[in-house]
């Protein structure tokens, strides 16, 4: 059928994600849960900003004496770059060139863990040197919960991606796993859309005040 | 793998349900859950009544009473009414776009799988320790002092429910925009198609608020956090704008369908095309933009100052216009038509004024400081029973009278069809109506009992007779869905005789591949026009070829089973040894299940030319 | 409203103000509106009726028209397919936002009038306000009555002045209610993170119609109880209003008559007064509050809010509150008690008064 | 249902020509990312320096986040090629409703 047919660089589509009526569904589908995906983030920016700096006593530790910005600029540099390798990857999957475009997925899951692993341990840092816990006060639930959701779905991403490559190792590109691979990387790009705001909303306006 | 061609015994039947990625088996399943949950729901009602046709009644206690209330209105809504939406948009909606199927199979029974085992985990807590029993609304302060785990099962319950409805609100996007036969442009879409498309995207933006929500319900009542603990400076007001930014979406999300299966058969019973189509479309996207505009109507008592309640008051009355136009449009459907009262008609027909009462006393609730008055009393509980009931349950009555023969190849009963609606008929307005008064009168809702010398006497007496005779209805509705069933008359493609759109071109019920040919859609009311030039049916739009089908799959039961055992563990975690060990292996289930989705291409099967050839429509429905 | 002052609409109006008025009970309906904010609720419920009965006759004729003059009558005809008409799609879409517009500038009108509680922000040099202001703070199933300019406490039973706006602090010390007295004005809730502020005001005439004792209720779903979480509003003039709140403020430590009024003082210094203050001179922070002020409770129309003010109805509630109100919260704080017990305790909670 | 959907590419397009329009592309692609880059710089910048009052940096900032998700969406997610009309329209739907909530909660949830 003509989701595994062979193809060569010339024979390959312009648009392979599209190419298929599967493709096409997937494409569109994904772009949806996209757009809702932005009125779940919004109304956990709502709630976080509701909340910000809502503390029981004195003792708490605000936004302003706790974000660390040099360690949020390390990350966004991260996550923003993985954006672009990711884009490469898809650069390289509408040439047919399948090896490059596994290596720029490599390359973006590395950047993707680096980014996750800082987040840890910017968690960490917070919760022993500030003692900003989940539950210690209506912020640190808000912030968690927000910076967490966001958290967690880079690990999704991470492991979603890993899988593809692992999968289709084998088997190069053809038009059932091109989709698959896109609207992948779309969702990466997503997650560094909410990491914008999440720096600007969460991380510098928070040093604001 | 394929069910092509297969005599079955009652073991393959069931299995072919529990894998079926078809999406008119997956209708007939929604349409069998959500029937069994709009019984539960209705027998909770028949408590509430019975308890509450005298003073001081003590036909169960304050805390049951409570529990019954919230599973009412919960179960209602996103047990029943919305699944029996779904099971007609399922059953329907493809046919209607001349599609084979939907665009995502897999995710269809996913979807199913997901609400069901929601459900199922929601009800269990009557045997687990009690119900939930904070209302439908579960607001915040109530919810988190709740005792016992009813409010976890209501969270996590809806939470993996809510999910399902997603699914399956992204997977009628999909297939609406990408799949539509040639020919099919958008304003020939038949209007249930429409309504599907609109509610879907009403879907799509309003479950998240609704998951952000049960999430940080889970989190404060099972983790610890602070999001409505205000000693901690957590602010419950967050919850009550969470809740009803989905929740008033959420009635739209109930009603537009209705209205959907109410054009349907307003024109068909009128033999004429819908008045004033493009207004309708209109204004069914217009309701559902409004409609996320409006949510704080709700809360005009809660203190958000005169500004917010004004702006949401002036709001909240402009859905009228729309609704409005839609009334009289199908009014006029029927002026100048042949109207034939069959039972969906009956249905239809009384649909109008029953609802155009809930409508208006919804804008008489939209006057913000007379709605002080109105706020939590018995006048809101029959404002919304009007719309729901008066809407929503009469078109599932009528869409189950109507679509039954496509669904299923068989007709109910016209004279059973009519006594049941009789006596619904009666029995709702003499439940609901009264009620308007009682609540005038200063009796508050949800409350167990009432003190007598208030005045409430007459009024909840006659409430609790109406109820009775709602329930025969259903009992009779019950009986001729039987009596149907055993007699098996089988019927042709268009049994009303008045079919106009595409779905009716078809057999009854339609082969699994739906069309063998996709057809050639020429203009509204496709089936209808190629009627009137005395063609016997639709002319096609490409040679016959190979279909291509999709596999049965069983994952979608598993990965759905694998979250309901997760949520057992995740609510038990805190007070046994098993919480956490079961919540990991529920997690696994479910990932592990999808993950294997993913690895193992699943490419479906083709049925070839050769086969459809010698495949008479009429007799080819064998799956 | 000059504009309707004649002709039909008024005859209109007034009929419908007739037919809802005819129902309910004074002292709890809000067809039979008590005061000034009750009153303009009132009229945008008529307003909004007759409007909304309009569109349903017009509905209902349209309906009629067409269900019996459009029946099928020959199996074969077909009708002409319209398509629709510019015309009466326009008229349909007009008119109602015109209705729409009628009905919302009072709307407007009255929501800001309702909200204006600006007197209650006015300190006088004492640092008090002239306004008559009461915090009202609900807890599970009763209600306390704060008087914070006269520095008086009560609970369940709320005293104001008629023929003059009084001023309310809302807030619920542990889930949220909502404050309403049906008869008096529409309900606003008590959030346990903010105080809410609105006014209501009550009709002297109408309060001696309604037996000077209005009917108040919880209309918040917050626990089994919810449904009897009633309270009462005495409606009284002005000067036995002064007079009460003067007997209040100098209202001494109760003084047992009687032996067994004495042996019931004991019992309950050991047993209650842990919970419930007997007198309104309440210094204690809000949080010790957490039981009725029973200073005045001798002169009180319910017991709990529910039960008929007389010795049996009090002995039932202190032997067993339970029954009477489910997850309250005296239930289990003290030990059994028996028949003595309670006869003494009746004795001495009988005798709680502040008027002579 | 492959069968409904036929391949619409045009197999003998110019293999060097796509190769041409790819990598052009991808220059844009680098444009904008150095762009996000530099826009991420700026609110950094802004935050850390003392002399702009909040009431300028906050706006400002949310500006330059806008900005910069509009590069992400365009160009890294392709929103500016053609067939993502209904993309755009779920996506801003989306956008709006957000918008709404953040709205509220920012007004009308007090303290
Ligand atoms: C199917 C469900 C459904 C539908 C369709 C509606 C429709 C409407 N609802 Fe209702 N509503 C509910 C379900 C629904 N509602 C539920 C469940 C609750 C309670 C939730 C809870 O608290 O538990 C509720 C509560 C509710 C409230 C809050 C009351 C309170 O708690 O204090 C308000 C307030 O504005 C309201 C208003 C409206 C309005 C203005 C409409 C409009 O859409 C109606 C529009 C229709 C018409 C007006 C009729 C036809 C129009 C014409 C013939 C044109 C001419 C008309 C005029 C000029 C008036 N509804
Ligand atoms: C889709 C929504 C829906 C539907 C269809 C209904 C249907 C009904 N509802 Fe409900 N209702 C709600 C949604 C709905 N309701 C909601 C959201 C609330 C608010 C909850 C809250 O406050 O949190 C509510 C609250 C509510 C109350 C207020 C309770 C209170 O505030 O204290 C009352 C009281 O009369 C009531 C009554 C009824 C009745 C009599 C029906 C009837 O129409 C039901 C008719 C159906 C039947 C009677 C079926 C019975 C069938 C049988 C008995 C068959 C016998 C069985 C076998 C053969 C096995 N409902
Ligand atoms: C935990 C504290 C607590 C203790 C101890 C307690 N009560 Fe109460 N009491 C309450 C609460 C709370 C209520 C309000 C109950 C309700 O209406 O839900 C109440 C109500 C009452 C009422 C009705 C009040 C009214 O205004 O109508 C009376 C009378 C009463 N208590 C007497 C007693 C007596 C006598 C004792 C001791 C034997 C006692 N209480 C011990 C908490 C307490
Ligand atoms: Cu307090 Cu209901
Ligand atoms: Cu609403």
């Amino acid at each position: 059928m003509q989701a595994e047919e062979k193809f060569t660089a010339e024979t390959w589509p312009t648009a392979p994600e599209r190419a298929t009526l599967e493709g096409k569904n997937k494409f569109l589908g994904f772009w949806l849960f996209l757009g809702g995906e932005t009125v779940l983030f919004a109304s956990l920016f709502a709630t976080y900003l509701a909340l910000k700096d809502k503390v029981p006593n004195a003792e708490h530790t605000l936004a302003k004496d706790l974000f660390d910005l040099p360690l949020v600029f390390a990350a966004t540099m991260l996550l923003l770059t993985s954006s672009l390798t990711s884009v490469y990857a898809m650069h390289h999957m509408k040439n047919f060139n399948f090896k490059k475009m596994q290596l720029w997925l490599g390359v973006t899951v590395l950047l993707g863990a680096a980014f996750l692993g800082l987040e840890i341990y910017e968690f960490n840092h917070y919760v022993h040197e500030y003692h900003h816990t989940f539950t210690s006060s209506a912020f640190g639930t808000a912030f968690y919960t927000l910076v967490g959701f966001h958290g967690g779905h880079v690990a999704f991403g991470l492991l979603w991606i890993v899988t593809l490559m692992i999968r289709n190792s084998k088997r190069g590109l053809n038009l059932y796993n091109a989709p698959k691979f896109y609207v992948a990387s779309l969702y990466w790009h997503f997650i560094d859309v909410v990491w914008v705001f999440i720096f600007t909303v969460v991380y510098l306006m928070g040093m604001v005040g | 793998m394929s069910t092509y061609a297969q005599k079955q015994g009652f073991g393959a039947t069931i299995w072919d349900y529990l894998t079926t990625v078809d999406h008119k088996k997956i209708a007939i399943l929604y349409l069998i859950a959500g029937g069994f949950f709009f019984i539960v729901g209705g027998l909770e009602a028949m408590f509430i009544r019975i308890q509450l046709a005298v003073p001081n009644n003590d036909f169960v206690s304050a805390g049951l009473y409570n529990e019954i209330l919230t599973m009412h209105g919960t179960t209602m809504i996103f047990l029943a009414a919305m699944p029996l939406i779904f099971a007609f948009m399922n059953a329907v909606m493809p046919l209607q776009i001349g599609a084979r199927d939907v665009a995502f199979p897999f995710l269809n029974s996913l979807g199913f799988w997901l609400f069901f085992f929601g459900g199922v985990f929601l009800n269990l807590s009557w045997f687990l320790g009690g119900a939930p029993d904070a209302g439908w609304t579960s607001y915040a302060s109530l919810s988190i002092a709740s005792e016992g785990h009813g409010v976890d099962f209501y969270a996590l319950g809806l939470q993996i429910s809510g999910a399902g409805t997603l699914i399956g609100g992204i997977n009628f996007l999909v297939t609406i925009i990408n799949m539509r036969a040639p020919g099919m442009t958008y304003m020939r879409m038949p209007l249930f198609t429409w309504s599907t498309f609109v509610v879907s995207a009403l879907i799509l933006f309003a479950f998240p608020p609704l998951t952000v929500g049960l999430f940080l319900l889970i989190f404060d009542r099972m983790f610890g956090g602070n999001f409505f603990d205000h000693t901690m400076g957590g602010n419950t007001i967050i919850w009550e704008h969470m809740f009803w930014i989905f929740g008033h979406p959420e009635v739209y999300i109930l009603i537009l369908p209705a209205f959907g299966i109410f054009s349907e058969i307003f024109a068909t019973f009128s033999r004429k095309r819908l008045f004033g189509y493009s207004s309708m479309v209109f204004a069914t996207v217009l309701i559902g933009f409004l409609g996320f505009m409006v949510w704080a109507h709700h809360m005009f008592t809660t203190g958000l100052g005169p500004i917010a309640n004004s702006i949401f008051a002036v709001a909240t009355m402009a859905i009228a216009v729309p609704t409005g136009i839609k009334i009289f449009n199908w009014m006029f459907t029927m002026w100048g038509g042949s109207i034939k009262f069959t039972t969906p008609m009956l249905w239809a027909v009384a649909f109008i004024p029953s609802f155009v009462a809930g409508g208006v006393t919804g804008v008489m609730l939209a006057v913000a400081a007379a709605d002080y008055q109105y706020h939590d009393t018995y006048f809101v509980v029959a404002h919304f029973h009007y719309v729901i009931v008066g809407g929503v349950v009469f078109a599932l009555f009528a869409g189950a009278h109507f679509y039954w023969p496509k669904m299923f190849g068989t007709m109910l009963n016209e004279f059973l069809g009519k006594i049941t609606f009789w006596l619904f008929l009666i029995g709702f307005h003499l439940t609901f109506f009264i009620q308007h008064f009682l609540g005038l009168m200063g009796m508050q809702r949800r409350i167990v009992s009432f003190l007598p010398g208030q005045g409430f006497e007459t009024g909840n007496l006659i409430s609790t007779v109406g109820a009775f005779f709602m329930a025969v209805a259903t009992i009779i509705l019950l009986i001729n869905i039987i009596m149907t069933t055993v007699k098996n008359e089988r019927v042709g493609n268009d049994p009303w005789g008045d079919g106009r759109t595409l779905e009716w071109a078809l057999p009854s019920p339609p082969p699994f591949y739906n069309f063998k040919q996709l057809p050639l859609v020429r203009g509204l009311d496709a089936y209808w026009l190629e009627k009137m030039e005395g063609k016997k049916g639709m002319t096609p739009a490409e040679p016959l070829g190979d279909i291509h089908m999709p596999n049965n799959s069983f994952i979608p039961f598993v990965i759905s089973l694998g979250l309901f055992v997760a949520a057992f563990g995740a609510m038990y975690r805190a007070e046994t040894a098993w919480g956490i060990p079961v919540l990991i292996i529920g997690l696994l289930i479910t990932l592990g299940s999808m993950a294997m989705r993913s690895i193992k291409d699943d490419h479906g099967y083709h049925i070839h030319k050769e086969d459809l050839m010698d495949d008479d429509d009429n007799k080819g429905v064998k799956a | 409203m000059n504009w309707l002052a004649k002709g039909r609409l008024l005859s209109l109006f007034t009929l419908m103000a007739l037919v809802l008025a005819g129902c309910g009970e004074p002292y709890v309906s809000t067809l039979r509106p008590a005061g000034e904010v009750a009153q303009s609720q009132f009229d945008l419920m008529v307003l909004s009726t007759v409007i909304m009965v309009g569109v349903i006759l017009v509905v209902t004729v349209i309906f009629l028209i067409v269900i019996t003059k459009f029946r099928r009558k020959n199996e074969n005809e077909i009708p002409k397919q319209v398509e629709g008409s510019h015309k009466l799609e326009i008229l349909w879409t007009v008119i109602p936002i015109l209705l729409l517009l009628v009905l919302s500038v009072p709307t407007v009108a009255a929501t800001f009038k309702l909200a204006d509680v600006s007197p209650m922000d006015k300190v006088n040099e004492e640092g008090k306000t002239d306004a008559l202001v009461v915090n009202v703070r609900a807890n599970l199933y009763w209600w306390e009555f704060e008087y914070p300019n006269q520095e008086i406490i009560t609970g369940q039973e709320l005293v104001v002045p008629t023929d003059e706006k009084v001023y309310f602090n809302l807030i619920a010390s542990d889930v949220k209610h909502s404050f309403w007295v049906p008869s008096a004005g529409g309900k606003m809730d008590t959030n346990t993170e903010n105080v809410n502020k609105f006014y209501l005001e009550f009709d002297d005439q109408k309060a001696n119609e309604a037996g000077n004792l209005f009917y108040g209720k919880c209309a918040e779903l917050c626990g089994p109880s919810h449904a009897w979480m009633d309270f009462k509003v005495k409606a009284v003039s002005r000067a036995e209003f002064d007079q009460w709140v003067d007997d209040m403020q100098t209202a001494e430590e109760p003084q047992a008559e009687t032996a067994l009024a004495q042996q019931g003082e004991e019992i309950f210094n050991q047993s209650c007064i842990g919970c419930h203050a007997v007198t309104p001179q309440d210094g204690r922070p809000e949080q010790a509050r957490n039981a009725p002020n029973l200073a005045n409770f001798g002169e009180r129309s319910r017991i709990a809010g529910i039960l008929e003010h007389n010795e049996e109805e009090l002995k039932n509630w202190l032997d067993d509150p339970e029954t009477y109100k489910p997850g309250n919260k005296m239930t289990n704080t003290y030990g059994d008690l028996s028949d003595e017990q309670l006869d003494a305790l009746t004795e001495y909670l009988m005798g709680l008064k502040v008027q002579e | 249902m492959a069968n409904q959907q036929p391949n619409s590419e045009n197999p003998r397009i110019d293999i060097e020509y796509r190769r041409k329009k790819s990598t052009e592309e991808m220059r844009y692609q680098i444009i904008s990312f150095t762009l996000m880059i530099f826009l991420t710089l700026v609110a950094f910048f802004a935050v850390g320096y003392d002399g702009f009052s909040g009431w300028f940096t906050v706006p400002f900032i949310i500006l330059l986040a806008v900005i910069q998700v509009i590069f992400q969406l365009y160009y890294f997610m392709h929103m500016s090629h053609k067939g993502h009309e209904a993309p755009a329209l779920f996506l801003y739907s989306g956008v709006l409703v957000g918008a709404i909530t953040l709205l509220a909660f920012l007004t009308i949830i007090w303290w």
